[in-house]
């Protein structure tokens, strides 16, 4: 099995869900990041003082798959997410060893 | 004799006026703060009126509004001993005890405008030391000097609610305060920006309603007087929260939350002393021109200055009230509406810049020697690892936001 | 003659009418929408009050309140020049500056009610602009003709506190100004819920004791009149709150705090217009009335007509509003405690459907074209990627919580 | 005859205490719950005000204030269809509605004070049975034994603002629901800390400033008596806020937002029914006994008696108030500026103890009686699945807090 | 050494932390994510307006832990997380490489 | 390519963005936990009733870098970490198999 580490843009999180929902994928985890690269932070300014924020927020999504489809994963997450600019995000792929339903106990790709 | 208009008035005044500081000035600056200091700024406040309401029935109120010697009171009204459960307060016609809870009110917003300036790093009990100090020091002889029957009043200085008493001496003090105290760690480089805006919304909302009361209750009777009093505060600041959103949107593009209501306060502070005395068309050029002058002023400090007075003190309440004081003989005149002057126009400038000169030097010097003696006693400012982990666990024990169970 | 009683009773009610718009309303709306529209709500609603406040004192006084002309009033109290300090307003004991500001409290408000229709999607400027026009073309046209002497006033329309002036006319102009805008990105299937709901019921609760300045302010004296309006008031807020919450609990199960509040508002728009007419037994129905009706109300609106208005000001403020207006007659009668009406009952009620349904169409009309002006200069949405984005940072360039650091 | 000023003052006040519940009251009791019960607590109180004025005025207005008999009012003024709407309130110069009004808003944070004890375990229905009961059979004979002309009033029991009529029922009531519904999962070890102590500060803010058309009001007239007891109020606040932060301070190194706030309550509570008796120094030292004493009453509620009367409110509204209205003889004379007692001091002490003991004895049992009625009825406790989920989403369907969109 | 993340039911926390100081595992580090998987979100209504929230609060765990350790571990977790409805979470294994305490320099098991 | 996940101080943020920096490595993720660990969590005291705060907050970075940067990178992070109290925190290292960058849909070390 592989696990799916996508950092993305938060406003593309409705389109990534529906593209991973057609793909068949039901199931994945999001959280909230902030993300540090290329895409420069932005500055507020109060009462004329500006504040440099670097961080910028993001979305990280986590799916874990099947071994075989975790290609065709990646590919559907990154047209999903994309949006044409600087801070878009990436997609990480680690190897799984297990995975746990811990309701049913079941191991592997059916606890996914 | 007591009159129960005048008296409902003076009271509701003054409940608006507490309303000021509890809660309304301590949202006003916990939403500019970080998240890891919002509370500790909330019990300043919060201390600052307890010690300064005790302080005031001790003898606060005996030095500022007992007696008029040219300098201080009479200290005949220590503990409130002499006040009788009917007396009147001499000239109107409200029961002395609303009189001294209506002074009082001011008496602790005053030195509740100072935590802006040295919030995020200093110790509790600095802050508790310094505010009785001051009250009793500055804020006290100089309340004397301009509304006790002090040389002030004697040469004719005019400020209907506080532009000298309240807004000078407080912004003065604060960027002494702030120097010495030193800023920020990562200042101004890597400050952080206000953690919560709605906040500082909130606050300053009620702070304007509050307002209502410092301005119009200073007129110490219910009647026309309180009335067109109440219009130009109001338009005032309206004038005020325009022109600073129209500043920021020509300058940086767009008028922010935080800005707005900072055009607000600066309106206010400035028509504060001049409220009694201005009609509509006057209060409005007055709000205009705060907006301009502090917006200037707000940058000035931080940037050429280089004093980390964290909140704006003087470059809103301090600039704004010193300015609205000097302004007002002219204002007044701005057309109908406006009020007699106690002086020709010209005469009444040069007493009315004598008053905010004299009492910001007081201010200043006074300040600084307090704060030199505060440092030498209970200490100034907590350790940069406090500071870096925040004075709300730090100084209270507390974490501000547990949203996360 | 001054009352000072009643002119202490004047201001206090305008304190707590202003506070309705700052920040009671700009809470209530603020937390019903997303978390990073927060800001550009309680913005919104400082901004017009401030355009509001100038405008009134500019030409907005005089269009409504100065003269009786039939269809506006006659411009002689332009920029309030012609106000004098101890000016009395007539047929009543506070001075004209308390009128001044006292109404202005209530012009400021009605667009601010609007906002609920066009938050999360409209540009900053777009609200200035339109709000401008609004008070000046709808509002200061239907004050006139209703309270300030005009053609409805003449035919003996009957509306304590605003039912048509304030509520109908927002309500109307708020679904047509919703139309135009176009719904929100997502409506209605993806839209999100209410971001804090406590902050809605913080908003509610200081809406409903402002109102108490709304309603019982209304009498411009302090006595009776005012007392039994109060009374009427809270006991209409009551049950609407009880009922409302009451329908939930049968449709859902579960009764929601943005429910409750809700119904809150329903009950008090309602209760608004027959608030000086009505025994506490008549405001009892009229407010459990209020929320069966505003109930379906808001459910038509959205479904129905698929508008996004988005928090509901057709639903909760016209529509209670309009039918407080023209129950008013017969709940006057109901039990012990109502006051005269201006006919006979059942051609009072005709009247009043004349005023709704006259105030109602002006109001759409004209906001028709206004917006339309204002798209065609100012621009009336914004980008879809600013939307998403959210417009505290888009159109402020602020976050309204920064809690992490 | 009716006064303009004491009526204004009325309704004012009248606005104040209902303020005190909608929306101080909630948010004190709110933030110091978890987040996930914060809207529970919120809209508990909210229900609880809109069922308290219904009942007020179908019967319990007449119960507590229609006729002088012994033990219960005559209930005349059933749906307050006896109720002119020029009727004046005897013995005093205002309207009787507004009499009304101010005493309903009194009845509503009686039953709202109690919600502190059920807090994150209760069902939603078992509130508003409860509060509904509790009002018709404690509440209002109560306050018929001492305010109506019962019999405590015939024995000269004196409580000006309610240290016995609303603290003592409150806090014994608080305490017997404690211990009859038990205690919240994993309490004492493993209950989780206030969730938000910014919004306890903001809540104890508008209570404390709520709180002086609490006890001002109570003088029913504006002038001298209103004026001493908004001072006497001010400085016992005062004091018992630093007197808490003190000791706080001492025992554990730092003073914290919710203690310095609690201490406030507590010396409000305390000061309630000596406020209009009492001079300035009188004040003080009640207030700093306030905190001594109500400090070590909390920490015994729950370590002793290991009673999970989650909010306190035995320990600061209970033992205050009972407190204040023991030592209110003795405190009158302290200093200047005192009223006069019914009684010679050693006497008027033994009369309030009757009171005191004989009104926390009917508490405790008709709190009692009403419990088990509620349990068998509507049903007290949320299961234990729903007490770890929350009451915002079991029982309302929401969630206080959205931020992350 | 392996890598165990744990995706749970939010109020399972407090028994997972206590199962796992049974076992001796003393350090571990929760956050907030929200799930999207077989236990569908809610319904919210608001003034007669349905929202639909698609994801479900969890709470994340990460723990390191010999590799000899690891099934002990996730089965001590599976155990104290379950309350048997859909929704109750998995857990997912990871090879760890290394490990370092930052205090000390520590390397290996040594850093746990 | 590896996955570098450093469980730090929140206050040390600034220190290893920078240091990372420095190192030419100009991406990264952060995001806010809570940590339980041999650093007990603090008490609060709330009107004589004590509270014990289990977790401490904690900030979690995640780096994707080129393998053979993962020690120095590591080491960057242990020393710029560092406070020397306990509760400083842990670094952790993960084998990455691939990376891509959603944007330009590069892949391997040229996403990073
Ligand atoms: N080396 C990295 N390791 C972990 N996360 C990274 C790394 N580089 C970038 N990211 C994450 O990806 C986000 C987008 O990267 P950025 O360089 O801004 O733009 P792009 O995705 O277009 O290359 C960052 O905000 C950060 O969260
Ligand atoms: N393929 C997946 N990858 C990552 N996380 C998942 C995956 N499937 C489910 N999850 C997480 O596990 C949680 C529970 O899964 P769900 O399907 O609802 O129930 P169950 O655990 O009973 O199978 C989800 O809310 C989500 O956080
Ligand atoms: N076995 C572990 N697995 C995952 N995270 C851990 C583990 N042990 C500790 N941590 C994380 O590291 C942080 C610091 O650990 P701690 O034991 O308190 O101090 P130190 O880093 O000095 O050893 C913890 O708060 C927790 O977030």
């Amino acid at each position: 099995m592989k696990f799916i580490i996508a950092i993305i843009q938060p406003h593309r999180l409705d389109a990534v869900r529906e593209a991973l929902l057609q793909q068949g994928i039901e199931g994945m985890t999001v959280s909230e990041v902030r993300g540090y690269g290329r895409q420069k932070g932005h500055k507020e300014i109060y009462r004329g003082a500006e504040y440099r924020i670097s961080f910028v927020p993001k979305l990280k999504i986590e799916v874990a798959v099947a071994a075989e489809r975790s290609e065709a994963v990646v590919n559907v997450i990154r047209d999903a997410a994309r949006s044409g600019n600087i801070g878009d995000g990436k997609i990480f792929v680690f190897d799984l060893e297990t995975a746990t339903r811990i309701r049913t106990g079941e191991t592997g790709v059916d606890a996914l | 004799m007591i009159d129960g208009a005048d008296t409902a008035w003076l009271m509701i005044s003054s409940v608006l006026v507490l309303m000021m500081t509890l809660p309304a000035l301590g949202l006003f600056y916990a939403g500019l703060v970080q998240a890891k200091n919002v509370l500790s700024v909330l019990v300043q406040c919060l201390a600052i009126a307890c010690v300064v309401s005790l302080a005031w029935f001790v003898v606060g109120y005996s030095e500022a509004f007992s007696g008029t010697g040219p300098v201080l009171g009479d200290l005949k009204a220590l503990l409130l001993q002499n006040v009788g459960r009917n007396a009147v307060h001499p000239g109107a016609r409200v029961p002395e005890t609303v009189y001294i809870m209506f002074q009082m009110t001011f008496a602790i917003i005053t030195p509740g405008l100072i935590v802006g300036a040295y919030v995020e790093r200093i110790r509790f009990g600095a802050v508790i030391l310094f505010s009785l100090l001051w009250l009793l020091i500055v804020y006290d002889p100089v309340a004397h000097w301009v509304w006790g029957g002090g040389w002030l009043a004697a040469y004719g200085v005019m400020d209907f609610a506080g532009g000298i008493v309240v807004h000078v001496t407080a912004g003065t003090s604060a960027v002494v305060i702030a120097a010495m105290i030193g800023s920020r760690d990562g200042f101004p480089r890597e400050v952080r920006p206000p953690h919560a805006p709605w906040m500082v919304m909130i606050g300053g909302c009620f702070l304007w309603v509050g307002w209502f009361g410092f301005n119009a209750g200073s007129a110490i009777k219910s009647g026309a007087d309180a009335g067109m009093t109440m219009l130009a505060t109001h338009l005032a600041a309206s004038a005020a929260t325009l022109t600073w959103m129209a500043i920021e949107r020509v300058k940086f593009g767009k008028p922010s939350v935080v800005g707005a209501v900072t055009g607000s306060v600066a309106g206010l502070a400035t028509i504060t002393p001049a409220s009694g005395y201005v009609g509509p068309l006057g209060a409005v050029v007055l709000g205009f021109a705060a907006s301009c002058l502090c917006f200037a002023a707000v940058a000035a400090v931080k940037r050429k200055f280089k004093i980390d007075d964290a909140l704006d003190v003087l470059g809103v309440h301090g600039v704004g009230g010193a300015f609205g004081s000097i302004a007002l003989p002219l204002a007044a005149g701005i057309g109908t509406g406006g009020a007699a002057l106690s002086h020709a126009t010209g005469q009444q400038l040069a007493v009315q810049l004598l008053g905010v000169v004299s009492v910001a030097i007081w201010s200043a010097l006074a300040t600084a020697a307090i704060v030199k003696f505060v440092a030498l006693t209970a200490g100034l400012r907590v350790a940069r690892e406090a500071e870096t982990q925040g004075l709300d666990f730090t100084a209270h024990g507390e974490v501000g936001y547990h949203v996360a169970g």
